[in-house]
């Protein structure tokens, strides 16, 4: 039982540096802040899970203060970039928009606010 | 896990050092007030780095006894360092917001953040 | 060297690419949130990292710290949205 | 010319640092009889503590602690006394606008969670690491948590100035009673327990409890006097 | 981190500053970990996380943002590009 | 025993923090708590100095870890004399600050009353303390209530002043802290005994390294030469009783420290040599910056970084006898220069620059204020019926025994230089034409008494200095036996 | 209407005690009995304390269909984190960046405010899509691969899977 459990912890840990390190080269590789945010967002979040994980398939003790890290790194994470993201939005730094019709929705909004703080 | 951790050990005196270093420099050449608080700041990551580098013991584990596994007193890094930089910090950040409201404070007065422009005190 | 001692090599070497990957983008970084992004990242990485330390020195009290990192790095990164938001 | 000058001032600073801290080797114990292993082994014959540290703060160098204590609320006193307005509004708003909707349900679910996570870690603050000042911190992070999500919400600087003081008045006075029976101040008078249980230590988590309450006051008073704070 | 502390000192952006003090004390923290100190790791991720930055942050706001107006057209310039 | 040398510090410290909860209730008890609480101590620090000076020095120790394991407070002739003669002049600020500017809101009053007793309080533990950690983090204590008090006023240039202070505060703290590293990492024990006792096992380079960074770092307290440039401008722009609590008490506590670091910590002969050199030249620099000085405060400030190093010259003499002077010069020091502060904060009250040629003619309508004012200056610069007479012949003599001759001349002319800027403000006081624009502001009746009470001791002592030199041999004596002080913390029992 | 808000008070109350003793055990690892003991009192306290903000759901769901909805929409949550993380990857490797990023919206029909905040989540951890905003019951997705800006097909192809469970939990 204890080797199985290392086998598939090992396998966790291994997954998980790899996200990692894949979430770090997306917000390198990536061309603007909200695809970044994608990038470090997804894989990190996923990495951390899995690694953390592992090391709580590792020692079976320290499997419920494990579960606890992932819950919150699950819980907060995707938080964190969304206000990041709408945080960037509202400074006015657009992203950059593939090729198609009415690619953002989120403009008119933008405008919306911006014409009432004019008017105020 | 003693390989891994080699190549780190020798650099802690010295990035200890370069960041005291960079933090002085901070601190005496910018002409902006808020950098030269985080120059005292920078000053202050590297003095607490330097003392817990220098209580450090090869293979040492935490000062801590914890239940599960017992560990023998033999072996622990020092623990008055730790405390002393433990009461360092916070004092630390107790005069960085000091520094920070004089920073507002000053700021209200001159109507500008840069130590060439605010000297009706000779400096 | 067992299994799981080559699973902490690759895991750690995979970390500090990330760690470096990460601080370049954010000396790089053409805006506040990517720096902000990067920062994110980091701390992340550094959670996990600070895990699977503990599980290398065989600690198991070491995760709280893991865990207070985790809660305090996220309010971090709101703090500065809310700043670039414009709403402090 | 000036940075020229300095430049080289530091260099040669840097190199008598240098000088100096590598001959005081790396990883190595540098003296025989210190206070170091009198502390180790006193932690747990005399006190049952578990973690060094935290024996070291508040028992072994507790003066310290109530000094460093007096320092955060005196830099509280002094950010409220340097920002000090006379027209000063409480009503008046900390942010501009609420954040998202998302932040304000996830940071109402969080904040119970990140409360009793300060809390445990100062009760905690002799069997792991953290302590009365982490502990503090993390609550004092918790609160500012709210204050920046929500527009509307409010901590009340009459209970947290309550709060605040009273901690301190009772961390002094158990200094004080120290010298019932002929002891001295911040002296042990509580039986030590078993190590490892909660319940050990003597005086020892009474008084990190206490810290962490204080700090945790001090640091939300600090932080609600910055936010406040507002060109008009 | 030297890295970090560098840019916090020459940048001429106060808030990337403010930034990469974060930065710092979070890998100064990892390093207080890894030289078994978890108590002072804790009290410096506890510290110079969420606190500092905000203080810093509020002073930023409370005054200027860049070191000198050049900064500040510049910076405008690149948003608009 | 009448009572424990560690109530010195719990008892402000119980009534900083009952201060907020009474003045919820009553909000006249912010101003009246500090004073009662500065009465007892006082009264406490003399039944112990009483006790002290018959049976040797009393040895506290906290949380029950006899040194060199826990912190220890020491209360000997030497410390106790500096903490009875700081808390006094405490005292005597609490009573001048009490009502003044009676306009001050009730939340800056009680803010700026808590800073004050802790201000007082962080002085006494540096002075008390055996440990060099803590003692640090009395340091830093002084350090933050000493920013605030600065930059309590907001109209003036005060924040300025105070930036300067803090930087080079929290630099100086840094040094300290690697100094103290530095020997911890040596001997691995922070108890000023304990260190004294071991460092002859220390390698000198890291001795002369650890006593340089440990006088940078306490020389800013102390206002040494290249670290006092905060120092004018501190005293220009914080209130008036605080510039006279920055110049007889915190600068005192200073002293003390860079003291017993080098009389009793270290073992090096060249820090004596060190001291006087440092002195000197603070003195000229001092000296010739304050004739040149055209606002009030300023001048004071620099004569007062001039005693200071005059202060440190005596210190520096290494012998018996000079220690004795340049206890005597502390005492005098703290008691003029507070008069003098005093005195000189009213004399400008009004005027708006706070030049010295507003204070012309000010003799006919202010006239106790402009008496105590010329008895404080004929007392500093040393006209023989006053006290400043007896601790510069004391010192001079002491000079002379050791055989510094170039000193004694050095000193003599640096007397006279004092002696014009002085009389120059004495002169422009009673033989000039009153200027139309500055308005006479009277003197509470809580300033007049403790300026009144200043001045009857000056002299007093002018006439009878027995009634000091006891208490000042016993005190000298204390201070150069390091063996008795060392034997004494460390055969302390539980 | 009285006696009702008070039960719910009460129930919050309940919930927010359970949430945070589990976390206490979680936290502490441990089931000595001095931990329990100040366990209780300490989450005890807490809940007094933030039950007025602790608000997310009835006393309900504890109900077992509900919890098998948890833990179903549990799976289907990491299933597509899984699936997502594996885009990503593919994306970040691929060396001509196969991107085509843009901003969609669509309408949801949950109305609780806790369970927008799940479905907000989700939508963040799932392959390609990020959350930017939510006006009412408007969702504002920055989306790295656009494949239709029609809100009801982008409403299909992103949460339609996750907001099916949602409605069933809240």
């Amino acid at each position: 039982m204890r080797e199985v459990l290392e086998i598939i912890g090992g396998i966790f840990i291994l997954i998980g540096s790899i996200f990692l390190f894949l979430g770090a080269l997306g917000i390198v590789r990536m061309p603007d802040v909200y695809n970044r945010l994608q990038a470090g967002t997804k894989a990190t979040t996923l990495g951390g899970m899995s690694l953390i994980l592992g090391v709580g398939l590792l020692e079976p003790d320290w499997i419920f203060k494990a579960i606890i890290l992932v819950l919150f790194i699950g819980f907060s994470n995707p938080i964190s970039s969304h206000a990041l993201a709408r945080a960037m939005y509202k400074r006015g730094r657009f992203p950059i928009l593939g090729k198609g019709e009415n690619m953002d929705a989120y403009r008119e909004v933008y405008d919306k606010n911006k014409e009432e703080e004019v008017k105020s | 896990m003693d390989n891994s951790l080699q190549y780190l050990e020798i650099g802690f005196y010295g990035s200890a050092i370069i960041l005291i270093l960079v933090g002085l420099y901070g601190a005496l050449m910018k002409k902006s007030l808020i950098k030269i608080v985080i120059g005292l700041s920078i000053i202050d990551a590297g003095l607490h780095l330097l003392m817990i580098s220098i209580g450090y013991i090869k293979n040492g584990t935490a000062p801590i006894f914890s239940g599960e596994d017992f560990v023998v007193a033999g072996n622990m890094v020092d623990p008055v360092v730790q405390a002393l930089v433990l009461t360092a910090i916070v004092i630390g950040f107790g005069v960085t917001a000091v520094a920070l409201s004089l920073v507002i404070r000053l700021y209200r007065h001159h109507g500008t953040l840069k130590i060439d422009e605010i000297k009706n005190l000779k400096w | 060297m067992t299994y799981i001692e080559y699973i902490e090599y690759i895991a750690f070497f995979f970390m500090i690419l990330g760690i470096v990957f990460s601080a370049y983008r954010f000396l790089k970084g053409p805006t506040a949130g990517d720096r902000t992004v990067a920062l994110d990242t980091l701390t992340t990485i550094m959670v996990a990292g600070l895990v699977l330390l503990a599980y290398v020195f065989q600690r198991f009290i070491y995760v709280d710290v893991a865990l207070v990192y985790g809660v305090l790095g996220f309010i971090g990164v709101i703090v500065i949205a809310r700043y670039l938001e414009g709403a402090l | 010319m000036k940075k020229v000058i300095v430049l080289l001032l530091l260099a040669a600073f840097g190199y008598y640092l240098a000088a100096t801290f590598f001959y005081i080797d790396f990883g190595i114990s540098h003296f025989t009889n210190g206070v170091r292993d009198y502390y180790l082994a006193h932690t747990v014959n005399g006190l049952s503590v578990a973690n060094t540290v935290t024996s070291i703060v508040v028992s072994f160098r507790g003066f310290d602690t109530l000094g460093e204590v007096t320092v955060l609320f005196l830099a509280a006193s002094a950010l409220g006394s340097i920002l000090y307005k006379r027209r000063h509004k409480y009503e008046e708003r900390v942010v501009l606008f609420p954040s998202s909707r998302i932040v304000q349900a996830g940071s109402k679910l969080l904040f119970p969670a990140i409360i009793l996570l300060g809390v445990y870690v100062f009760i905690h603050g002799h069997l792991s690491p953290g302590g009365g000042f982490q502990g503090g911190t993390i609550i004092a992070t918790g609160f500012l948590l709210m204050l920046l999500a929500y527009q509307d919400y409010h901590v009340s600087h009459n209970i947290l100035s309550i709060v605040e003081s009273m901690a301190g008045i009772l961390f002094v006075t158990f200094g004080l009673l120290g010298f019932i029976g002929g002891g001295t101040f911040l002296e042990n008078f509580l039986p030590v327990g078993e190590l490892g249980d909660l319940f050990s230590g003597g005086v020892v988590p009474i008084i990190y409890i206490l810290v962490g309450f204080k700090v945790g006051a001090e640091l939300t008073g600090v932080i609600y006097t910055v936010l406040n704070e507002k060109d008009i | 981190m030297i890295g970090a502390a560098i840019y916090a000192i020459l940048s001429k952006d106060i808030l990337y500053a403010v930034i990469a003090t974060g930065v710092i004390s979070l890998i100064l923290s990892g390093l207080f970990y890894l030289l078994q100190a978890p108590d002072v790791a804790l009290t410096e991720a506890a510290i110079g996380v969420a606190l500092t930055t905000i203080i810093f942050i509020i002073t930023i706001r409370n005054t200027v943002r860049f070191e000198d107006e050049h900064d500040k057209k510049e910076h405008i310039k690149t948003i608009e590009k | 025993m009448v009572g424990s040398p560690v109530l010195f510090i719990a008892i402000p410290l119980l009534a900083a923090f009952i201060i907020p909860l009474l003045g919820m209730i009553w909000k006249e008890s912010v101003r009246i708590l500090p004073g009662l609480v500065l009465v007892y101590l006082l009264t406490l620090s003399i039944n112990l100095l009483g006790y002290v000076l018959d049976n040797g020095p009393i040895i506290e120790i906290i949380a029950g870890w006899t040194p060199p394991w826990g912190i220890n407070l020491v209360f000997s002739a030497f410390s106790g004399f500096l903490v009875t003669l700081m808390l006094f002049l405490g005292l005597l600020v609490w009573i001048y600050s009490y009502r003044f500017k009676r306009n001050v809101d009730f939340e800056p009053a009680k803010k700026y009353f808590i800073l004050l007793m802790m201000l007082i309080t962080g002085s006494v533990g540096i002075v008390l303390t055996g440990d060099i950690f803590n003692q640090f983090v009395f340091i830093e204590i002084v350090g933050i209530s000493a920013y605030a008090l600065t930059a309590f006023y907001t109209g003036r240039d005060s924040a300025e002043a105070s930036f300067k202070y803090l930087i080079m505060g929290s630099l100086s703290a840094g040094f300290l802290l690697l100094a103290i590293v530095i020997l911890y990492s040596q001997l691995g024990t922070l108890n000023m005994a304990d260190i004294a006792r071991n460092i002859h096992t220390v390698k000198p380079v890291y001795k002369i390294t650890a006593l340089i960074f440990f006088i940078v770092g306490l020389g800013i307290e102390a206002e040494m030469f290249p670290l006092n440039g905060w120092a004018p401008d501190v005293y220009s722009q914080a209130p008036g009783p605080v510039g006279a609590a920055f110049a007889g008490i915190v600068v005192k506590s200073g002293v003390y420290a860079i003291i017993r670091i080098v009389y009793t910590i270290f073992d090096i002969e060249g820090a004596f040599d060190f001291l006087v050199i440092i002195g000197l030249i603070t003195l000229l620099f001092a000296e010739t910056a304050a004739i040149k000085q055209i606002r009030m405060k300023r001048m004071l400030a620099y004569s007062s970084i001039g005693q200071m190093g005059l202060v440190l010259v005596a210190f520096g003499i290494g012998t018996e006898a000079g220690v004795f002077a340049a206890l005597f010069l502390m005492f005098n020091h703290a008691i003029i220069k507070s008069l003098l502060f005093y005195a000189g904060s009213y004399l400008v009250f009004n005027s708006k620059e706070k030049y010295i040629n507003d204070v012309s003619g000010l003799g006919k309508s202010m006239p106790i204020t402009s008496f105590l004012f010329a008895l404080g200056a004929f007392a500093i610069v040393g006209l023989p019926p006053f006290a400043g007479f007896w601790s510069k012949l004391y010192f001079l003599i002491a000079a002379a025994d050791s055989g510094m001759i170039m000193i004694i001349a050095l000193i003599l002319i640096v007397s006279i230089v004092e002696i014009v800027y002085y009389f120059r403000v004495v002169n422009k006081i009673y033989f000039s034409k009153k200027e139309a624009h500055v308005v006479p502001q009277r003197p509470t009746f809580n300033a007049l008494f403790s300026m009144i009470v200043l001045g009857l001791i000056v002299i007093i002592i002018g006439f009878f200095p027995d009634l000091i030199t006891g208490i000042l041999h016993d005190a000298s004596r204390d201070l150069m036996d390091k063996t008795d002080y060392i034997n004494n913390v460390l055969s302390i029992t539980h | 209407m009285e006696n009702t808000s008070s039960v719910n008070r009460v129930a919050a109350f309940i919930l927010n005690w359970l949430f945070l003793m589990i976390l206490w055990l979680a936290f502490t690892s441990s089931l000595a009995i001095q931990e329990l003991l100040v366990g209780v009192f300490t989450t005890a306290l807490i809940s007094i304390f933030t039950t007025k903000l602790f608000s997310c759901c009835d006393i309900s769901i504890l109900s077992p269909v509900k919890i098998f909805y948890i833990i179903y929409y549990l799976f289907v949550f990491l299933f597509a984190l899984i699936k997502s993380n594996f885009d990503v990857a593919r994306r970040v490797i691929s060396p001509s960046l196969p991107i085509n990023p843009g901003i969609v919206k669509f309408e949801t029909k949950l109305t609780t405010e806790y369970a927008k905040m799940v479905l907000a989540n989700s939508i963040t951890l799932t392959p390609g899509t990020l959350s930017i905003d939510i006006i009412d019951n408007t969702f504002y997705i920055h989306w790295i691969d656009v494949q239709t800006t029609n809100p009801e097909e982008a409403f299909t192809e992103i949460a339609e899977s996750f907001e099916k469970i949602l409605l069933k939990i809240f």
